[in-house]
């Protein structure tokens, strides 16, 4: 039980908050900041979990960076697509969920 | 020379090039290179044969610190296949998107799917593998995207959003692995095997997550919209090849880790889900009133096919897990052949009726029959029905379901191979109507028409030479032994 | 590659090619199209009459290409395929004739005929196919292939017979499917040439072998229309003339009859499927489909309805033949096979005929046509005395077989059927002989097309014609070799049956 | 006459009809055939005249192998049955001048002739069946020629007893011919012996029985005759009671194991048949009103007698040898009478006033000759009585079978005496020509002495008619004359209808099969699965309805939802996964 | 509620698990820091991070590099198939203005040291890719219009770079008979911070780029019932 895992812990319950958050909204900025949370969740269980006794391992952390531009893509072209279907149906939940 | 990292460098390379063409050098451009990229993919198969396994350290550093590629016998199919199915779409798209203010944008992206869908099959690391299949999620979306109105805008949101969460879920997977393995090389990965409790939940996750981005049923509801609203090469695509990415991803997961030990629920989970899709994918291709929607749920339906491979292979015998493996390549292979042709030939249809709807197909097989033949002819692959790749993938199914006693995928099969027919022979029946006729159809340039029925047709050939294909299959493969 | 290899692949492959040249043709290259179809039905006739000798002379035509896994694809002609593919080359030639006088001026032809040499090669197939999964592939060809055909007229009517004859063939083929594929997981690669393979599995295995073979029968009894699963022929008969003829005389019903020969004959060996016990109740069964199919065309009044029921009905005397146990009556069984094709080609070339030429789809239109059109009603009234069982014509011969050897393996009940059989079709078949023969004409013809009044266009007049005397011929030269009961007896005597 | 001409006369008899309706089909030859369609029999009348027995000829390539023969039995009865067929042809030929139906009448002449005697020539039994096949469903366009309603029903009725009895037929030759040594090339002599050893033996006769009772005229089966014989023109008529009734009694004597076992059931119940049509026959035809009926009744009542003659050889096998000739005779004798009758009624009132009697004289002769005292009848029935008084040592009613011969007789002269009445009543026909004349005079001429054109028969040589038997023969005659007498004058016709039973029958039978009609029809609907495939509604509102579903609605609004539900399932399991 | 049951069931259970997992975990046998440690030398640069980001698994970095331009593609030909309104986004905000032109240099600067310092300590080209984009929205926001932007060409060459020397650089090595992405020793530094500097510039024209593209606010006020939606 290291402090490493307890950020890993902090992780987990990222991950299910942004879970439930993507489960329970409709709204799509809401279900993407929820995306976000898990995201942010992961990568904090990858960069915890990896950490140990042994030291800090700078895999993980190079690995995390190119998930956040990952992410920061994603969201970037999710907030684009979903700025084009706003302005085209006025909408800013999807169909069947409305 | 070593093939492999030209075959994501080069498509790289191209899109960039496209990205910076004006827009009306991209197409011609995209096909010049195309066929370099198809002879770079051929030749990393003949390689393959010739030599077996090949690899390639990226950097120069070994594999658990630096990333390596390789391809056995699965990665250089699944590369030739990518470049014929890619190819012959890129041949219609080229006729079929001229002059349309989509062409701008799909070439370059169509160039960054391949990249991704090349560096996927030549991936042996579980986060290059996760950045491989962001990528290609990106690009699918944006593909879908492209037509930019409101149906296809809304069914890029939702497959984003699905491919999101399942990339999560996967990397996910991912941390768990390397916190418990401390490395996320596929190799290291099956050196030290599932004993352990928390590799086994870092496996369930990254195959669920992974199953969420394969559209099985009942994750599958993003497919329908998204495959059957986009532009017609692109639904090609994305049926045909892109959902493949992310089970390939899963087969390479499960057949690294040793099988014998797999847990077996898990496989029946995955089995029965590709019997409920296998069922509810046909029924509901079989109502749709939109041509390219039944396509897209036939697509629903035969993932769940593959599907199969995992309960089969999971703890049972040995003969009936060869079995399962070849009839899930030849599956696999028919069905991006096939159904790539049946979409390419639905977009024909449609262009040619100027409706995206079944009912107004009379009279097409009167004039316009080319682009129903390769219909049909898809049709009977799709469908399990000789001649055909699709039938011989389903009679190895068959004998595997049979050599392992599962009979529960029995009747599975079976309803399946029914249904799929039935929604084939709908759109075919309707096309048959001589009634109060319509004169008027557009006529789609022939390249379109060739596209479509050559890939078609080859999943047809597939069915007399399937033995050609899964030999090569079995290279470096889990079963290289043979059966 | 030799001579023996490939011929048998040459007959495949002669409609085969004459498809594709078809499909390629335009629409309006009628004569051209007319060359090819026939070309090809010659040349297939001309290499199967070779191939008949050969077989004769004991030459092996075989060719062999492994497939999948375990499985090969075999073409190879013994008597029994020899005799199928005969009788399809020729009526091939026959209804191809006739379907091109008969479509003459309607739209698609392309695709019909495309087909319909797509569905001849499939027939063909099936008859040369060497092991259970190549007659599998080729079975559910014919399927695919027959299904433009049946819906060719595009009508609301066409389209709901082909998705009924679709339904039922493809789930017949789906169950045929898990049989065959039942039998290859037990005992693997299924050839004709040998039933010893199965007799000499152990006897444990006989239950699960008695299911497979329920599944092979059922699979296959939906396209012999054996009774429950008779339903879509009478639907299907929508289908322009010359392709109900070659469905219930040539493909489809016969591709079904010829599979369960090839079942019982080939796979299981008849000995041992008499052991097995599944014989009899096949046999029952056939008797039972042979008395509902005359029952039920007694009450048609369309033409070719009747004419479908009686197909029901006459089909099963080929399972009947082969259920009994009895080298004769297995003659028999199989003569029908030709003798059946014959005479229900004829009746459905002259049904084709009235309707064509005089709008006549009903029985009870037909009065006063054999003054209108007396060789059509000639070659009609044979077709049906055959069917009748009246000798010297082609059925006659079948009865005669069929009776014979059931009394050798005594089964006295098969008299029965046959005779109450031929009481039915008497009953079904004379009063349209009375309508046309003897009943002025009462009314207009209902959509008189040909009005010059020398019967009907030659190219309609001369297929059935040549196929009734084909019905008299194949009785009354019986005895001599290449008859068809000839050849049954071939297949008889060397399937070394008991 | 060489054995080669034998030869080529056993073929051609049958080949020639055959010849003639082939070259019938082709216009140009169509005249020709016209005229030489009455002298196709001519090769049959030449074969029994000169012909030799025992000549067999083999055709092998034909069918399952067929052989042609001509014994003693089948001369007597191709002697009879070509000449009727001659003199009948030749008065058709004047009867179908102004015919606007001459072809079809022809085509079917020749066909049910050739059948005819096919049958009669057969060795095998398979081509036996092909003749007598032949000859029952060309008759049928004999019967209705004329097209008119009764015509029509009479065919009707005659077809479906036909066919009742081919299938009879059929399934005793199955049966028998099962037990020959090769029976799929089975000999119509080696029937009888296979027969009598058979299993179903009882079943094999009955079937036999009744299959060539329907031709033969057999009670029940009996109905078609008094239908078709006044239905069918005069020289049709004329062939089906004088030959194709015969063809009848040629199967039984060719099939049933006469003179190889006793069968006393069979034979007491054959006798009692034959003589309840004997005199069941007279009683009905003597209430009739048309000439032609009352010769059909005749018909009946004298099959009975030989039906009687059946059950005779049936029940004492000692007496067949004796007795077949003497039936064969019988039959010789009555079909050439009945014949020249039958065309009798054509030629009646033809002629002027004083011909008229010795036209009716001329009538008379062959009705004497059946009664019992002219040349020809009397050779037969002596002959016929003489066999049976030979087995009297037996059970004791058989001592009164002679005696019932003999009261046959005196319903056959009041029948005679019906007809002739009638036909003195009737109104002239029309005009008969030279040709018909001929064909009447021939077939009068040698029912009265027809018997010298056989004199290779034994029993004639055997049995001449010795002036004993006269008084027999003559007092039957003198009590029916007296009788018809009477009757004529003190009795009023009942008014049987023709064909009798099957007036009743049709309704009972429709009802039957109606209502058998409906049972099938419920049970087969029930099986039939029909469902009726739903037309798609063309409405875009039903569009969407169809396309949507609410389970994939559910899945689609709650992907992710259903997401973490089954990854949680997949991760319960793998924990439990031991 | 049954929704909420559900949810709140799934969650828990795969929070459960996942703890599960972690407490269950065992150390790593394979030591990769230790390895990246001894290898470090090799790379040209001192950081351990951006050894591994840019040389070890520079593989992944091409990668998402692309995935980043992907983003931007899909953007722009979005904009290609709906045209957009007029451009609404700058806010009239003199003191906007006025922080901006103060802040900018000193972003300017930050991102220039971060893409420095990146080769030996915390800091690279997505760091200063990052500042650099916020400089870019921030001018955006205060109203100074990117008409370059406008120029495809230019645009496109800028936001291709990136990916393109990444490329080329990796190609290179790889004509010259190494691996792909293999930097010869000698320049391996001196490659890495020319692959550093032109992702850079490619990353921060790619965010300012993907705000740029976003369309712009829709004209008018919200309906009543869209706000309600909103709320949801």
């Amino acid at each position: 039980m290291s402090v490493a895992a307890f950020y890993a812990w902090i992780g987990v319950g990222l991950c299910v908050l942004g879970l439930f958050g993507f489960i329970m909204h409709r709204h799509l900025v809401r279900r993407l900041l929820a995306f976000n949370i898990m995201g942010s969740g992961s990568f904090l269980l990858l960069v915890g979990l990896a950490q140990d006794d042994r030291g800090v391992d700078p895999v993980p952390q190079a690995m995390v960076l190119t998930g956040i531009v990952v992410a920061v893509a994603s969201t970037a072209l999710a907030l684009v697509v979903f700025r084009r279907w706003f302005r085209v149906s006025g909408e800013s939940i999807l169909p069947e969920d409305v | 020379m070593n093939p492999l990292p030209w075959l994501v460098v080069l498509p790289l390379m191209t899109a960039l090039v496209i990205f910076l063409l004006p827009t009306r050098w991209r197409a011609p451009g995209s096909l010049l290179a195309a066929v370099f990229l198809s002879l770079i993919s051929i030749y990393t198969l003949v390689e393959v044969i010739r030599l077996g396994i090949l690899v390639h350290a990226l950097a120069g550093y070994a594999a658990p610190l630096g990333i390596r590629l390789r391809a056995d016998g699965f990665t250089a199919v699944m590369a030739v296949l990518t470049a014929l199915v890619t190819m012959f779409c890129a041949v219609q798209a080229a006729a079929y998107l001229r002059g349309k203010p989509e062409e701008e944008g799909f070439w370059p992206l169509l160039w960054f799917m391949w990249a991704a869908l090349n560096s996927i099959w030549l991936s042996t690391d579980l986060f290059n593998l996760y950045v491989g299949v962001e990528l290609l999620g990106l690009t699918a979306v944006g593909l879908v995207a492209l037509s930019g109105n409101a149906q296809s805008l809304a069914a890029a949101m939702r497959y984003l959003l699905a491919a999101l969460l399942g990339s999560l879920s996967y990397l996910i997977g991912v941390a768990l692995i390397y916190g418990e393995l401390g490395s996320l090389a596929l190799s290291d990965l099956a050196l030290h095997g599932i004993g352990l409790p928390t590799v086994l939940i870092a496996l369930v996750m990254m195959t669920f997550g992974l199953v969420l981005k394969t559209a099985l049923f009942p994750l599958h509801g993003w497919l329908p919209p998204a495959h059957g609203g986009a532009l017609t090469p692109v639904s090609a695509l994305l049926s045909a090849l892109v959902i493949k990415a992310s089970l390939y991803i899963l087969m390479r997961l499960w057949m690294t880790l040793d099988v014998a030990v797999l847990p077996v629920y898990l496989a029946w989970i995955l089995g029965l889900m590709g019997s409920g899709a296998v069922l509810w994918g046909g029924w509901m291709a079989l109502r749709q009133n939109r041509l390219k929607h039944l396509v897209a749920y036939s697509t629903v339906a035969q993932v769940g096919y593959l599907f199969l491979f995992f309960p089969l292979v999971t703890g049972t015998a040995a003969t009936a897990a060869v079995l399962a493996w070849d009839a899930t390549m030849l599956m696999l292979i028919s069905h991006a052949l096939a159904k790539a042709g049946m979409f390419l030939a639905a977009g024909n249809l449609v262009f040619a009726i100027g409706s995206p709807r079944i009912a107004d197909l009379a009279g097409v097989c009167r004039f316009r029959p080319f682009s129903l033949l390769s219909f049909g002819v898809a049709g009977v692959s799709l469908a399990g029905l000789p001649p055909s790749g699709g039938f011989n993938a389903k009679w190895l199914l068959l004998q595997s379901t049979l050599a392992s006693g599962q009979w529960v995928w029995l009747p599975v099969l079976f309803i399946g191979g029914l249904l799929s027919a039935a929604y084939v022979i709908k759109v075919l029946g309707h096309s048959f109507i001589e009634g109060p006729l319509r004169d008027h159809f557009r006529t789609p340039p022939l390249t379109q028409e060739f596209s479509a029925f050559i890939l078609a047709s080859a999943s047809l050939v597939l069915g007399f030479v399937s033995q050609v294909p899964l030999t090569w299959l079995r290279i470096g493969g889990p079963f290289a032994g043979g059966g | 590659m030799d001579g023996q290899t490939l011929l048998p692949v040459a007959v495949v492959s002669t409609s085969f090619l004459a498809a594709i040249g078809i499909f390629l043709l335009r629409e309006h290259r009628h004569r051209l199209r007319g060359i090819f179809n026939l070309t090809a039905a010659l040349v297939k006739l001309a290499l199967v009459v070779w191939m008949q000798f050969g077989v004769l002379a004991g030459i092996p035509y075989e060719f062999r290409f492994p497939l999948v896994q375990g499985v090969h694809f075999i073409l190879r002609a013994d008597a029994l395929g020899i005799m199928f593919s005969g009788l399809s080359s020729v009526l091939w030639l026959f209804t191809t004739i006739y379907a091109i006088g008969y479509l003459e001026d309607s739209p698609n032809r392309s695709r019909f005929f495309g087909f319909f040499s797509l569905c001849v090669t499939s027939t063909v197939g099936i008859a040369l196919a060497g092991n259970l999964f190549t007659f599998f592939l080729f079975y559910e060809l014919l399927t695919l292939s027959t299904y433009p055909l049946v819906v060719h007229r595009g009508t609301e009517k066409a389209l709901r017979a082909g998705r009924v004859y679709l339904i039922y063939t493809l789930c017949g083929g789906a169950v045929l499917l898990l049989g065959v594929a039942g039998l290859h997981g037990l005992v693997g690669d299924i050839e004709f040439a040998k039933a010893t393979v199965l007799p000499s599995l152990a006897p444990e295995y006989s239950p699960l072998l008695i299911v497979l073979f329920m599944l092979l029968i059922a699979g296959l009894g939906v396209k012999a229309a054996l009774l429950p699963v008779h339903g879509w022929l009478p639907i299907a008969m929508v289908a322009p003339a010359p392709v109900s003829a070659l469905l219930h005389a040539v493909a489809v019903v016969k591709a079904g009859a010829f599979g369960i020969v090839r079942v019982v004959h080939d796979v299981y060996g008849v000995e041992f499927a008499w052991r097995l016990g599944v014989l009899e109740p096949l046999g029952w069964l056939a008797g039972a489909t042979i008395l509902y199919g005359s029952v039920r065309a007694l009450s048609q009044n369309d033409l070719k309805r009747r004419l479908a029921f009686s197909t029901v009905s006459q089909v099963s005397y080929v399972v009947l033949g082969l259920c009994l146990f009895s080298p004769v009556a297995l003659a028999g069984g199989l003569v029908h096979l030709v003798h059946q094709g014959l005479m229900k080609i004829t009746l459905f070339f002259c049904a084709g005929n009235y309707a064509e030429t005089l709008g006549v789809h009903h029985v009870d239109e037909l009065d006063g046509t054999g003054r209108r059109m007396p060789a059509t009603s000639i070659a009609f009234s044979i077709g049906a005395f055959g069917m009748i069982g009246v000798p010297p014509l082609a059925g006659f011969v079948t009865k005669w077989y069929l009776g014979i050897g059931a009394l050798e393996a005594g089964a006295g009940w098969v008299i029965v059927v046959l005779v109450a059989s031929s009481i039915l079709n008497a009953a079904y078949f004379l009063p349209i002989l009375h309508r046309i023969w003897f009943r002025p004409q009462v009314s207009p013809w209902p959509e008189e097309q040909f009005l010059s009044h020398r019967d009907t266009h030659p190219w309609l007049l001369l297929p059935p014609l040549i196929t009734a005397g084909f019905c008299i011929a194949a009785a009354v030269f019986a005895g001599l070799t290449f008859s068809p009961l000839h050849w049954a007896e071939v297949v008889v005597t060397r399937g070394g049956l008991p | 006459m060489n054995a080669t001409m034998t030869a080529f006369g056993l073929v051609l008899a049958p080949i020639l009809p055959l010849l003639l309706l082939l070259f019938w089909c082709v216009p140009a030859l169509r005249p020709r055939v016209e005229v030489l369609t009455p002298w196709a029999a001519v090769p049959a009348v030449l074969l029994v005249l000169f012909g030799e027995t025992g000549m067999r000829v083999e055709l092998s390539w034909l069918l399952f192998g067929s052989a042609l023969a001509m014994d003693t039995l089948t001369r007597v009865f191709l002697a009879f049955t070509a000449l009727l067929w001659l003199g009948a042809g030749l008065y058709s030929q004047g009867m179908l001048v102004n015919d606007e139906r001459a072809g079809s009448f022809r085509l079917a002449w020749l066909a049910t002739m050739a059948g005819n005697f096919t049958l009669l020539l057969a060795v095998d039994v398979v081509t036996f069946y092909v003749g007598f096949a032949l000859m029952t469903f060309a008759a049928y366009g004999l019967i209705i020629h004329s097209r008119d309603p009764e015509a029509l029903f009479a065919g009707r009725v005659y077809l479906i007893m036909a066919i009742l009895g081919e299938g009879l037929i059929i399934a005793g030759l199955l049966l028998a011919a099962s037990r020959t040594a090769a029976p799929l090339a089975a000999m119509l002599a080696d029937i009888p012996a296979a027969v009598m050893d058979a299993p179903y033996r009882d079943l094999i006769i009955a079937c036999f029985f009744l299959g060539f009772g329907v031709k033969a005229g057999v009670p029940l089966v009996h109905m078609w005759l008094p239908l078709a014989h006044p239905a069918a023109p005069t020289p049709a008529s004329a062939v089906l009671s004088g030959a194709m009734i015969k063809a009848g009694l040629f199967g039984w004597m060719a099939t049933l194991p006469f003179g190889l076992v006793a069968l006393p059931q069979w034979g007491l119940g054959v006798i009692t048949t034959g003589f309840v049509a004997a005199f069941g026959g007279a009683l009905i035809g003597v209430h009739q009103r048309k000439a032609k009926t009352v010769l059909a009744y005749s018909s009946i009542s004298q099959m009975g007698l030989i039906t009687a003659g059946i059950g005779a050889g049936l029940y004492q096998p000692a007496l067949w040898p004796a007795l077949a000739p003497a039936l064969a005779l019988y039959a010789f004798h009555h079909g050439l009478a009945k014949g020249a009758l039958f065309l009798g009624v054509g030629v009646a009132n033809q002629a002027a006033a004083h011909w008229r009697f010795g036209l009716w004289l001329a009538l008379a002769l062959p009705g004497l000759s059946l009664a019992g005292p002219m040349v020809s009848g009397a050779v037969a029935k002596v002959s016929l009585k003489i066999v049976l008084e030979a087995g009297i040592a037996t059970p004791t009613w058989w001592r009164y079978l002679p005696l019932l011969l003999s009261l046959a007789a005196i319903g056959t002269t009041t029948l005679i005496a019906r007809y002739l009445w009638l036909l003195s009543q009737s109104e002239p026909r029309a005009k008969i020509s030279g040709i018909q004349w001929l064909g009447w005079g021939l077939l009068l001429a040698v029912s009265v002495v027809g018997l010298i054109l056989l004199p290779w028969v034994p029993t004639i040589s055997g049995i001449p008619p010795d002036p004993i038997y006269l008084p027999d023969l003559i007092w039957p005659v003198l009590v029916g004359l007296v009788l018809a007498v009477c009757a004529s004058r003190f009795l009023r016709s009942w008014p049987v209808p023709e064909g009798d039973l099957i007036i009743v029958f049709p309704m009972a039978a429709r009802g039957v099969w109606n209502f058998l009609q409906y049972v099938l029809l419920k049970v087969t609907h029930f099986f039939i699965w029909r469902r009726q495939i739903r037309h798609q509604r063309k409405s875009v509102e039903a569009d969407t309805r169809l396309e949507r579903s609410d389970v994939e609605y559910l899945l689609r609004r709650n992907a992710a939802l259903v997401f973490a539900l089954l990854l949680a399932v997949g991760l319960i399991a793998s924990i439990l996964n031991p | 509620m049954i929704r909420l049951l559900a949810a709140l069931f799934a969650c828990l259970t795969v929070s459960v698990v996942l703890v599960v997992a972690i407490i269950n975990r065992s150390l790593p046998e394979g030591n990769l820091p230790a390895q990246v440690a001894e290898r470090l030398p090799e790379t040209g640069v001192s950081h351990a991070v951006t050894a591994v980001l840019l040389d070890f698994r520079s593989y992944d970095t091409l990668l998402e590099v692309a995935v980043l331009l992907v983003a931007v593609v899909v953007a722009m030909a979005l904009r290609e198939a709906q045209p957009d309104g007029p451009d609404r986004m700058g806010l009239a905000n003199p003191l906007l203005r006025a922080v901006v032109s103060w802040l900018l240099p000193l972003m300017l600067l930050v991102a220039a040291y971060l893409l420095w310092a990146g080769s030996s300590m915390p800091g690279g080209a997505f760091q200063a890719g990052a500042v650099l984009a916020a400089a870019g929205v921030l001018l955006r926001l205060a109203g100074v219009g990117f008409n370059w932007m406008e120029h495809p060409m230019r645009l496109r060459v800028v936001l291709a770079a990136g990916l393109a020397v990444f490329v080329a650089v990796g190609t290179g090595c790889l004509i010259a008979g190494r691996a792909f992405l293999d930097y010869p020793p000698k320049f391996a530094g001196s490659l890495i911070l020319f692959i550093e500097c032109a992702v850079t510039l490619s990353i921060a024209l790619a965010l300012v780029s993907l705000l740029q593209l976003a369309p712009p606010q829709e004209d008018g006020p919200l309906l009543p019932e869209r706000r309600r939606r909103f709320r949801k």
